[in-house]
């Protein structure tokens, strides 16, 4: 438990910050310390085991199917990491406590900072690879918040974002590198995975997972050709630099190749791969830090330079050079925090990092001046400081090293680069301390609070301590780290002397001199690095993303740029060609159905069909002569229908096919006439050819079918035979509706009366002050208009035709069960009659004379049909169990009672409110485009003896 | 029989798709209109043609034409309904919003011409 | 009490009527039904016609039903021949006012109904002060014999009906 | 007899039919073409009543009677379009 | 059989029908009863959820006609949890448009979110075909209420486009089923799945063609390239709270596909073989790789959310393609996941797009209200949607690249270099929302009220994603149950009580 | 009986035919379009009525059973068909003709179709299916 406890404490710590800081900094910073402080006590506590040569486990189980789970474990190697992220996560916070200024949020910083520790103790305790993955892009993810903490700042933005993207998409890499090796393993646990090394180096998929674990492991730590977001990450507050980019974050990449080392390591690809990029990234990075002026700069390209180091030891993949590498890497932790900190600590205090502007502060800052020299002096690899110590043991390591057969490459460009972390260390001392005092620094410098310079002081105590005693201050460290790396016991011989006869005395004394040379020509060299070009890493970066960013906004808006009339075709085009993919590769034997043979009249019909269809493209820009088209073919399909013996669809269709015109010629009054002629013949020709193949693949397929028979008896079959004895009713199609699949028709109706609802809160909207409603105001008909509205003769029929027609309606919704009809049809009917009426005298007219609320009739509807439904559960049935019986009251006939048919009823409400409310929505558009409401049934009344226009408004009622 | 049908079926389908993918919403709904008429039409032929075997029980029928199809047209037809009815509203409305009526909208508005001005 | 039950009379007689055709079976259930709509219709629409038309004379009023029944079959001979046998350039059309007296909606429609369905005439307009009527004669040769036709022959009789 | 009448009467209307159509297609404006709908309608109903006859069977009579009860109103209504452009204000 | 298999369609049906008949002007009552339904709802479908996982699957006889003649509702574990997670969107979504008065800008807001529910709870409950398509139609038109629910220009513009390629894609729907009942007789989808079984060779050719449009359809809901283009439009015009309830709405494609495509008719299907899975696996990886560039490019936050909507399917469809009980275990889980995540998202835009004067991503504008709290927020639900640790979407990708490690090379580069691609999007968008926004001047955007409701709610679904990421060892358990259940559907076929084919 | 029956119902529908195919024809046969309206207003009417009392006729003497439906479409028609001509006659009155074309109504005032000034108007109620816009009285 305590291991997870361990890597869970920064977490929960987190939460702290943001509430302590109410309370002050001090408090703040005080509770994040012990956080911290804590975890470091309860490492402690295991450390003796530990260095007993024991592994400290624990497991939890999160998702076992996936084989994730918080298993963590704790050895040499992750002892030595927790403790420095702990241990330099501690000065940190203390450091950072008075670096911030006021106006920072103190609260956020530390809460970034913990989440950021839990990360990366959560890698360095890992048992199991998925879940140090998690770990692995949460620091990813903190780092992006602490590298953009100054949100003001635009490089913190972008050198976050760099940051975040290229250590991400290592991560990422990583990812699938890690889920190889589970694979082949068949286990994510750690503890598991080092245990077959040679089923992993034996296996096809060991190169591309070794490419991709790398990858997350270079990008990480910064190795060429990944090394330039780490500058940019420089951005961030020092304390950050200080602690991602030089002591942790960038080291979790070596951790992971160290802790993969006995499994990865070995191989020439290995080798090749990691000791090449590793040396490459060491004396390229050196070389820039040369030529940085930036304080800050020059640190993160020696930091790159040193990790580099640290990264080929580690390809050399012998146990003596991982040990050195790991050695390494705490001293590289002590002095390179160190100097970050003093870097700091010069800016705070001069206001300026730049080389250029500063010298002489030996004087000015003593205490400054004194650590960062050590440190530096360390950096450079000076005895006898601990720097010295693993830069021999380097050199040691590559001169014994060959490099594709040739012996010199290696110790020759590893002394180059030493002679140039040399050159740029002494440049660090020299060109800020030494030298004299100058005038013109943008702030007065002193040495700062003890505060400040306590945690770099420390720090570089340990580098003269592990300097002068290594044997007795690290090696025992070392010893573990390193037998836990390598799998193998080590016992490091860490000496000052190795004799005359050492190569890696000579090379270091080269170092040295070579380099002192350098920082006294470094003015010429500066000169002639600014005359020659050099490849600009955000440049090359920014150049990379930003065409991939700008090409995915043109991608996407061309893409997706409205054209509805593309997406339909594109949509179309899919469905038939894959269709057709479908059936072509299926097995087809045409049908063997007897047709009906043609007779002259239907034939006549499916003509009038044909041509109206095809008048109704040509004339398609004449919307009335279209919707009369429509009113063409909505009458021929219902012939037909009732041709091919199905009353109730002729009844349907043509009932529905008037309501649907007459909405359509309702909002076709506001609506342009005529549609413009704006498609190219091109576009046209296109459309055609859409539309054919549409129509081809339809005719066909429904051919296809007409011409066989099921497969299967239909389930039809039993409609059919339980219609009448289980349903009660003759019309085999109205039971359906009503009964067998009554629950259809429970849906339908919603669907019904939600689209009149839907109409409503829309016209509710478009009346709101707006464009809209500005647009009805100002609206003027764009059409000549005749004189009267309403015609006499039509209101006077009307008075007779309304009644019948209703009476017809109850008629059809009565029979319904038994013959064509019901209440959907009924209620469609009714709709109709009230449709004449409307038009005869118009609908406010109308609505004067008889309130109706349509909203309550659709609500009635929809909940007699759910009553109906619910009915049957006190019966203990099923919803929508119909029943119905046979009753004789005398003196009257037999009759049948069906609740189905109250079911019917609910339908015909929601329909007919359906309807209404739509029309009514509609009315009220016409109102407010100035439409009005007349005073008497018909404009004209003979009997009046005048027309009406004569009387004086107020006269009329 | 079915060959006429089958091909009066494809028309529908094919001046349906052709005035969907016209540029004015007053067509597209037109073209909605007939293609949903084409996709009733097709469902009532999954139930196979018949003439003069409506599907009311009745002692001197000789034999019933698959209901259920029907049944299935009916609940497509109304549904149907209303979803025209619903996008006519709306193609008003976004016409009075917009002073146009274009579908797509990968072009700047136009001035508005006609009624609304 | 009565004539809330039936605001009009007629029209519940009709509806009864209507019934019977429609249910196609002389039943009491039928009948029984047809009663209640009979008064219940026609007070739902009654809203819609305050005022009640009434027909004074019964015979009157089926006479003329008669007479323009066999006016119909004998008009659409005289069209069916206009449009047969006539060559277009022959056929004098014209648009014949015809001022009318007639002063009850009912009856005006009726006799707009009836010119529309009887020789070769059609009811287009009405003046707006509702005096005059605008017909459309297919072939006229005389239009004022068409026009007194139309006077005397229906609207003095609808005008005995109605008024 | 009766049964060549039928046949009769269907070329009748059917040729009827057939002309309405044609004057869809072809009309000078739409006043007419509404005409020539109305009277596709009536021909139409006949039609189906003839039908009823050759099948023996009233069961689409009352799809007769719709047809001439939504004739009528769609026949009104673009007129009425034509008239005033809203037909129910 | 227990009537409760109906109630999540009965209740919000009667409760949207009450809204309408006694509250329609009373935006409090409508408010009380509206979300009181939906806790209901939220009961309801959690004992369901219990039932579904103890027992077998159980059938719910409408009309109490036998299968396969009437319709039936089927209550296995799959509609179960679809339903649950449904009723959990909801409340949470409700809270919001309360909280941020959605609700009050328009007319019949909960009516219709009420009918929403019934027509999606509906869709996950039937075992019908048809009336699959029914229920489709009835969260449909709802939807396209609440679409252009408030209205404006650009609103109803975009509606319009909705309302018709759904339409078309309705139309698809029915030819589809009609070829269905043409070839095989039938619509009950237990009986489906075991005729088509069966089918006779020669009528093979026809029952792909119906398959195929079926898929298709359920394509069109998923947005699954190259059907996906009406989602951006109308996400990014819909209000937040109706965006954000959308997020299931495209599940139901993901939902539809796994019924079908797993259980009636899966790759050892005679007809059909591995049709379906040789055109879904490409659709899909492009559908990932358009939504993850869409993310990238995305010119406002509606879109972008949007576009992570699209990618989130692309992913969902990748693993319902391999048609293994793992990887349908894996899409379970990312489907649950990316529901919540793409709604909180959906949420969070509109909270920012609320307090802006626009939502563009390409120009910086002042600091905005509760600026840290959003960004949190905006940096929690990033985090979720593109797949980064610790949240749950990181488990979901894991998962879903572990049960396709077949196709490892195709399928894990695409899923890592779009989550790459996401990332950036994301990152891009955040630091102009909330970083770049100090940079600009410093005004105050429009004022605020602070919304409890709308930031609970919000917090409530991110929440949601912590629980799946805490507890995603039991939730994968009972995933892989669900998913085998699926595959082997023996147990829910003999619930219908098929008559036995002579 | 059932002869004359017989002999009488084929007469009606070779009649209705007729009748039919004249109105039909007359609508492709006639010059302008008033003309034209007079041949399906007439012809059609008497053609489907005769086919339609023939229809009455087959099922009372054939079938045995009385269908009055085919009277009630009858009478609808009969019913419709004026108004059907009136409407069509005014709108293209409307669209094609121009009021100097016609005759004067010899009254002073003009043909309805063409009075601008013809609606006598209310301000417009304030309930749920009507807005509270309180429009002036406006002329067409
Ligand atoms: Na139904
Ligand atoms: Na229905």
């Amino acid at each position: 438990m305590s291991l997870a406890l361990i890597a869970a404490l920064p977490f929960i710590g987190a939460l702290l910050p943001g509430l302590m800081i109410r309370a002050g900094k001090n408090a703040c910073a005080f509770v994040t310390g012990s956080v911290t402080a804590l975890a470091l006590l309860l490492l402690g506590l295991n450390a003796p085991a530990v260095l007993r040569g024991e592994v400290v486990q624990t497991r939890i189980d999160w998702l076992p199917s996936l084989g994730l789970n918080a298993n963590f474990f704790l050895d040499g190697l992750g002892l030595l990491f927790a403790g420095l992220i702990l241990g330099i996560g501690l000065l940190i916070i203390i450091y950072a406590r008075f670096y911030l200024s006021k106006s920072d949020p103190m609260g956020q910083f530390y809460s970034y900072l913990l989440l950021f520790q839990g990360a990366m103790v959560g890698i360095v305790l890992s048992d199991n690879i998925l879940l140090l993955l998690v770990f692995w892009e949460l620091t990813s993810l903190s780092s992006f918040l602490l590298i953009g903490y100054w949100k003001h700042n635009p490089e913190g933005r972008q050198g976050a974002r760099m940051a975040l993207t290229v250590t991400g998409g290592g991560g990422l890499a990583m990812i699938a590198g890690m889920l190889i090796l589970g694979n082949i393993v068949g286990s994510y646990d750690l503890t598991v995975i080092l245990q077959n090394k040679e089923l992993i180096q034996a296996s096809d998929w060991y190169l591309p997972a070794l490419i991709l674990i790398l990858l997350g492991a270079f990008t990480k730590s910064a190795q060429f050709p990944f090394h330039f977001w780490l500058p940019h990450a420089m951005a961030a507050p020092t304390p950050v630099s200080a602690y991602l980019h030089s002591a942790t974050m960038v080291k979790a990449g070596l951790f992971l190749m160290a802790r993969l080392w006995p499994v990865l390591a070995g191989t020439p690809e290995w080798f090749y791969i990691v000791a090449t990029t590793g040396l490459i990234t060491m004396v390229m990075a050196a070389k820039i830090a040369l030529f940085k002026d930036d304080l800050k700069a020059l640190l993160a390209f020696s930091t790159v330079s040193h990790l580099g180091l640290i990264t080929m030891l580690l390809g050399f993949g012998t146990a003596e050079a991982a040990t050195v590498a790991i050695f390494h890497i705490i001293n590289h932790a002590t002095f390179k925090a160190a100097l970050f900190m003093s870097v700091g600590i010069i800016d705070h205090e001069t206001h300026t990092r730049d080389l250029k502007r500063l010298g002489g502060l030996r004087t000015l800052m003593p205490i400054t001046f004194a650590f960062a020299t050590v440190a530096a002096l360390s950096m450079a690899g000076i005895p006898p400081l601990n720097g010295f110590l693993s830069k021999e043991l380097m050199l040691e390591e590559a001169y014994h090293t060959t490099w594709a057969g040739s012996a010199w490459l290696m110790p020759v460009l590893a002394t180059i680069g030493a002679m140039f972390s040399v050159a740029y260390s002494f440049r660090f001392i020299a060109h800020a301390f030494l030298g004299p005092v100058r005038d013109d620094y943008p702030s007065k410098p002193h040495d700062p609070g003890f505060g400040l310079w306590a945690a770099p002081a420390f720090l570089a105590l340990l580098v003269v301590i592990i300097g002068f005693m290594p044997m007795t201050s690290a090696a025992w460290l070392v010893n573990t780290a390193a037998s836990a790396t390598t799998g193998e016991p080590v016992q490091a011989y860490i000496k000052h002397w190795h004799g005359l006869g050492s190569p890696a005395l000579w090379m270091s004394v080269a170092a040295v001199a070579a380099g002192l040379i350098l920082l006294g020509a470094h003015k010429r060299l500066m000169a002639l690095w600014n005359a020659t070009p050099r490849p600009e890493a955000k440049a090359m970066f920014d150049g990379l993303i930003e065409p991939f960013a700008h090409l995915s906004r043109r991608l996407t808006d061309r893409l997706h740029d409205g054209a509805l009339t593309r997406y339909i075709a594109i949509g179309i085009l899919t469905i038939a060609a894959t269709a057709y993919y479908g059936f072509s590769t299926g097995t087809h034997t045409p049908g063997t159905r007897a047709l009906l043979d043609v007779h002259p009249v239907p034939a006549l019909g499916w003509f009038a069909l044909a041509l109206a269809t095809i008048a109704i493209v040509i004339f398609h820009r004449n919307r009335l002569l279209t919707l009369v088209l429509v009113g063409i073919i909505g009458l021929m399909i219902s012939v037909g229908f009732a041709y091919f013996s199905a009353p109730d669809l002729a009844l349907t269709q043509i009932s529905v096919e008037v309501v649907t015109v007459i909405l359509m010629l309702l909002a076709l009054n506001f609506l342009p006439k005529q549609t413009p002629a704006e498609s190219t013949d091109s576009r046209r020709a296109l459309d055609m050819g859409v539309a054919g193949i549409a129509g081809l693949a339809i005719a066909g397929l429904s051919y296809a079918l007409m011409t066989r028979d099921p497969a299967f008896a239909p389930i039809a079959d039993y409609h059919i035979a339980n219609s009448k004895p289980g349903g009660g009713g003759t019309n085999i199609v109205n039971v359906i509706l009503v009964d067998f699949r009554g629950y259809d028709t429970f849906g339908e109706i919603i669907v019904l009366g939600i689209a009149a609802m839907v109409i409503y809160a829309l016209t509710e909207a478009l009346l709101r002050s707006g464009p809209a409603n500005d647009r009805l105001v100002a609206w003027t008909p764009d059409l000549k208009r005749a004189g009267d509205r309403h015609p006499m003769m039509l209101v006077v029929a009307t008075r007779l035709i309304l009644p019948i027609a209703l009476m017809v309606g109850v008629f059809i919704f009565l029979r319904g069960h038994n013959l064509p009809g019901g209440g959907f049809i009924a209620g469609l009917v009714v709709s109709i009659a009230l449709v004449m009426q409307y038009m005869a005298s118009g609908f406010a007219w109308a609505q004067i004379r008889q309130k109706v609320d349509y909203h309550a009739l659709i609500a009635c509807g929809v909940l007699i049909a759910a009553a109906t439904g619910i009915g049957s559960w006190f019966g203990g049935l099923p919803f929508m169990t119909t029943g119905f019986d046979y009753f004789h009251i005398p003196p009257l006939e037999e009759f049948e009672l069906a609740t189905a048919a109250i079911f019917d009823l609910g339908v015909f409400l929601t329909v007919l409110g359906a309807v209404m409310l739509s029309l009514a929505s509609l009315s009220r558009i016409a109102l407010r485009a100035g439409e009005t409401i007349n005073v008497e049934p018909f404009d004209i009344d003979p009997s009046e003896g005048r027309s009406l226009d004569d009387l004086d408004p107020q006269e009329a009622r | 029989m079915e060959l006429l049908v089958a091909s009066a079926l494809g028309l529908l389908t094919s001046a349906g798709v052709y005035l969907m993918l016209r540029q004015r919403t007053f067509p597209v709904i037109v073209g909605l209109t007939l293609l949903s008429y084409a996709v009733n039409v097709f469902i009532f032929t999954a139930g196979r043609l018949t003439v003069n075997l409506p599907p009311i029980i009745d002692k001197y029928a000789n034999g019933y034409t698959d209901p259920l199809p029907q049944a299935l047209v009916l609940t497509a037809i109304v549904i149907s309904f209303g979803m025209t009815a619903v996008l006519v509203m709306m193609a008003l409305g976004a016409y009075l919003e917009a002073g146009h009526d274009k579908v797509d909208m990968n072009d700047t508005d136009e001035t508005p011409k006609g009624g609304a001005k | 009490m009565l004539k809330r039950l039936f605001p009009h009379p007629l029209l519940s007689l009709l509806l009864f009527v209507t019934w019977m055709l429609l249910v196609n079976q002389f039943k009491l259930g039928s009948l029984v039904l047809a009663l209640f709509l009979a008064i219940v219709i026609p007070i739902l629409t009654g809203p819609y016609w305050e005022d009640r038309p009434r027909i004074r004379n019964i015979p009157a009023f089926a006479a003329y039903c008669l007479l323009v029944m066999w006016d119909i079959v004998v008009a659409n001979i005289q069209v069916a021949r206009i449009i047969l046998f006539m060559r277009n350039e022959d056929i004098k059309s014209a648009w014949i006012p015809v001022p009318i007296s007639l002063k009850t909606p009912e009856a005006v429609t009726m006799l707009a109904g009836t010119i529309t369905m009887t020789p070769g005439t059609v009811t287009a307009d009405m003046s707006s002060c509702g005096r005059v009527l605008l017909i459309h004669s297919l072939h006229a040769p005389d239009p004022d014999a068409i026009r007194a036709d139309i006077l005397t022959r229906y609207e003095a009789r609808l005008k005995r009906i109605f008024e | 007899m009766l049964d060549y009448a039928l046949i009769f009467a269907f070329l009748c209307f059917g040729l009827g039919l057939a002309m309405n159509v044609y004057r869809v297609f072809k009309a000078p404006g739409v006043p007419d073409r509404i005409l020539a709908l109305d009277t596709m309608v009536v021909n139409v109903i006949a039609l189906i009543v003839l039908y009823g006859i050759r099948t023996k069977s009233g069961i689409n009579f009352e799809a007769a009677l719709l047809f001439a009860m939504t004739g009528f109103v769609s026949t009104v209504a673009y007129c009425k379009f034509i008239l005033r452009g809203d037909i129910i204000e | 059989m227990s009537h409760w298999i109906i109630a999540p369609v009965i209740l919000p049906a009667l409760v949207g029908a009450a809204i309408m008949l006694f509250m329609r002007n009373d935006l409090l009552l409508q408010r009380v009863f509206s979300l009181a339904s939906t806790l209901a709802l939220t009961a309801i479908a959690a004992a369901l959820l219990w039932a579904a996982t103890l027992h077998p699957p159980e059938v719910y006889f409408l009309g109490n006609w036998p299968a396969p003649f009437g319709i039936v509702l089927v209550l296995d574990r799959l509609s179960a949890l679809m339903v649950m997670l449904t009723a959990l969107l909801a409340v949470a979504i409700q809270l919001y448009a309360i909280g941020s008065d959605w609700d009050a800008r328009g007319r019949h807001f909960h009516a219709l979110f009420q009918f929403q529910l019934m027509g999606i709870s509906g869709a996950f409950l039937t075992g019908d075909a048809f009336n699959l398509f029914v229920f489709f139609e009835v969260l449909l038109i709802a939807s396209y209420g609440l679409m252009i629910h408030g209205g404006g220009k650009d609103r109803l513009r975009a509606g319009v486009q909705y309302v018709a390629f759904n339409l078309v894609g309705s139309s698809l729907f029915l030819f589809a089923l009609a070829t269905i009942y043409a070839v095989t007789g039938t619509l009950n989808i237990a009986d489906l799945a075991v005729k088509a079984q069966t089918l006779p060779e020669g009528d093979d050719a026809l029952f792909r063609v119906a398959a195929v449009m079926l898929m298709l359809v359920f394509a069109v809901k998923g947005a699954l390239v190259p059907l996906q283009f009406w989602l951006p439009a109308t996400y990014a015009n819909a209000p937040g709270p109706v965006a954000a309830l959308f997020a299931v709405m495209t599940k139901i494609g993901a939902y539809a596909a796994i019924r079908f495509g797993v259980m009636v008719i899966p790759p050892s299907t005679p007809a059909t073989g591995t049709l379906i899975a040789d055109l879904m696996m490409p659709a899909a990886i492009a559908t990932l790789i358009i939504g993850a560039i869409g993310v990238l490019g995305a010119s406002t936050l509606g879109r972008l959310a949007a576009f992570a909507a699209i990618a989130s399917m692309g992913t969902a469809f990748i693993a319902i393609s391999a048609f293994t009980p793992a990887a349908t275990a894996a899409a379970l889980y990312y489907i649950v996941h990316s529901t919540l995540a793409g709604a909180a998202l959906f949420l969070i835009a509109d909270l920012v797009a609320d307090r802006r004067a626009h939502d563009r991503l390409d120009q910086a504008l002042p600091p905005i209200q509760n600026s840290g709290l959003i960004a949190g927020l905006f940096m929690a639900s990033a985090i979720a949607t593109a797949g980064m640790p610790p949240l749950s979407g990181f488990f979901g990708k894991l998962l879903v690249m572990d049960a396709l490690r077949d196709q490892a090379a195709l399928v894990w580069s695409v899923i890592l270099i779009t989550s790459l691609v996401v990332i950036l999007g994301f990152a891009r968008a955040g630091s102009t929302l909330f970083w770049k926004a100090h940079a600009a001047a410093p005004l105050e955007g429009p004022r605020h009220e602070p919304q409890g409701l709308a930031f609970t709610a919000t917090f409530g679904l991110l929440a949601g994603l912590v629980a799946l990421t805490v507890f995603a060892g039991p939730v994968m358990a009972w995933m892989e149950a669900t998913a085998l259940s699926l595959h082997d559907p023996a147990a829910y076929i003999a619930a219908n009580q098929l008559p036995q084919v002579k | 009986m059932e002869q004359i029956a017989e002999i009488l119902i084929s007469a009606l529908l070779v009649i209705g035919g007729i009748f039919a195919v004249v109105g039909s024809y007359g609508l492709l046969k006639l010059r302008d379009t008033m003309q034209r309206l007079h041949a399906p207003t007439k012809a059609s009417t008497v053609g489907v009525g005769s086919a339609l009392i023939a229809s009455m006729a087959y099922f009372l003497v054939f079938e045995g059973k009385i269908s009055w439906h085919e009277l009630m479409i009858t009478l609808f028609l009969f019913l419709t068909a004026p108004i059907t001509a009136n409407f069509i006659a005014k709108a293209q009155m409307h669209r094609a003709l121009r009021e100097e074309d016609m005759p004067k109504t010899g009254v002073g005032s003009d043909w309805a179709t063409f009075d601008p000034e013809l609606t006598m108007v209310q301000p417009s109620p304030t309930d749920d299916a009507a807005p509270a816009v309180a429009e002036a009285p406006r002329r067409a």
